[in-house]
């Protein structure tokens, strides 16, 4: 399946990217942490600690263990900041 | 009812023209960056575009269901935002304080921790850090019980 | 820092001109006349005049000292107010927004129950009628354990 | 001893002034209204029901057993009902 995987903040900055599309088969968040770990240093560092790290599904915020079957956008971001 | 995400300065004031018309009544919240000791130039906000207005549309209407409000404002900067200069408002309105009170402090704690913004400091010696989330804030949304 | 009681209108926003300057979070309380489904024509506010002056600057205080509020401004009206205008308005500046919900809060609780303001209804059939204090009141102010 | 005695909203209303000078001997707030009552009906009216009267001994909010000696100003008055 073909995704599109956010990055904001922080976790942009240690990837270099804000956004790429991804083929993958992972069928959670957290299995496709695990590939997308192995794509450059920079991903590794920005998936290094889970528990730091946020995510939304489809716009909703999820948590890491959430099915990616069917879903078409993903975002990974540090805690929010907002206010 | 309305929630707004802009880039451009506001005046808390304005935005209050014509809100909450018929209330008993209205609080307000505004949050203004400080300049941290004469150490912070500026504040970077980023969010992200699509997610923020919906969210923020959504929990107006929850806030707005739960405590009874009659009526409800959020508006949200992002960009560059000076020190002194407003990052966001919250408005509540409705028949008695109480709900006025709640209905404002419970969209406060849940912007801080579960809307998709962050902060950076732009300090005046040319550095620049992300803000980390404050564990308190997390407290402060779990007395809500509905995060 | 500021009290006031008096008999003239007056703009929420203009008060809050240069209010609170450095402060990280800015609240603001306002009381306005509900029309009580069309059948309240105004209402009007009789207050003890020299004890309330000198009470609302006091509790101002006592509300800094425990809050750590680095600003804080209470306006109250006493004489006819017709529905629909502003009554009173408390705003609470503090570096963090607890702070600054809580010593508005606070001075809410406290000024419905403990100020000495009596509020009389002028209907449009021409009734008039004392409103009798909430025993809702007297709980929100019995949540500070300060009564 | 002379006081001067004040009366608000609905109080104002029964006893029929806002402010009356009385001479008295009372010990407390509590005696001088026992006295006070004996004045007029009106008086008698503002002062039957105590558990719904609030006072004032020199500006300060206190109770109705309150003493009132050195005491100038005495206000009687119906639980507040501001903001």
């Amino acid at each position: 399946m073909t995704l599109e995987v956010l990055y904001f903040a922080s976790l942009r900055e240690r990837v270099g990217t804000p956004r790429e599309t991804v083929e993958t088969q992972a069928a959670t968040v957290r299995a496709l942490m695990a590939e997308l770990s192995a794509r450059s240093a920079g991903h590794a560092a920005a998936f290094a600690d889970p528990a730091s790290l946020r995510c939304a599904v489809d716009q909703q915020l999820a948590n890491l263990d959430a099915p990616l079957d069917g879903v078409r956008e993903l975002a990974f971001f540090p805690p929010m900041t907002g206010g | 009812m309305s929630a707004h995400v802009q880039s451009a300065p506001f005046d808390p004031a304005a935005q209050l023209r014509d809100f909450g018309r018929g209330a008993g009544a209205i609080v307000t919240f505004t949050g203004i960056v400080r300049d941290e000791g004469g150490t912070l130039s500026a504040l970077e906000i980023e969010h992200y575009p699509g997610m923020t207005e919906r969210l923020l549309a959504e929990y107006g209407e929850r806030a707005a269901n739960r405590f009874g409000l009659s009526d409800w404002h959020i508006l949200h900067r992002h960009g560059t935002i000076a020190v002194g200069e407003p990052i966001m408002m919250v408005a509540t309105a409705a028949r008695h304080r109480r709900a006025a009170f709640e209905g404002a402090d419970y969209l406060m704690d849940w912007l801080k921790s579960r809307a998709p913004f962050w902060k950076r400091e732009i300090r005046r010696d040319g550095s620049v850090a992300w803000v980390a989330a404050r564990d308190g804030d997390e407290d402060d949304l779990a007395r809500w019980q509905d995060a």
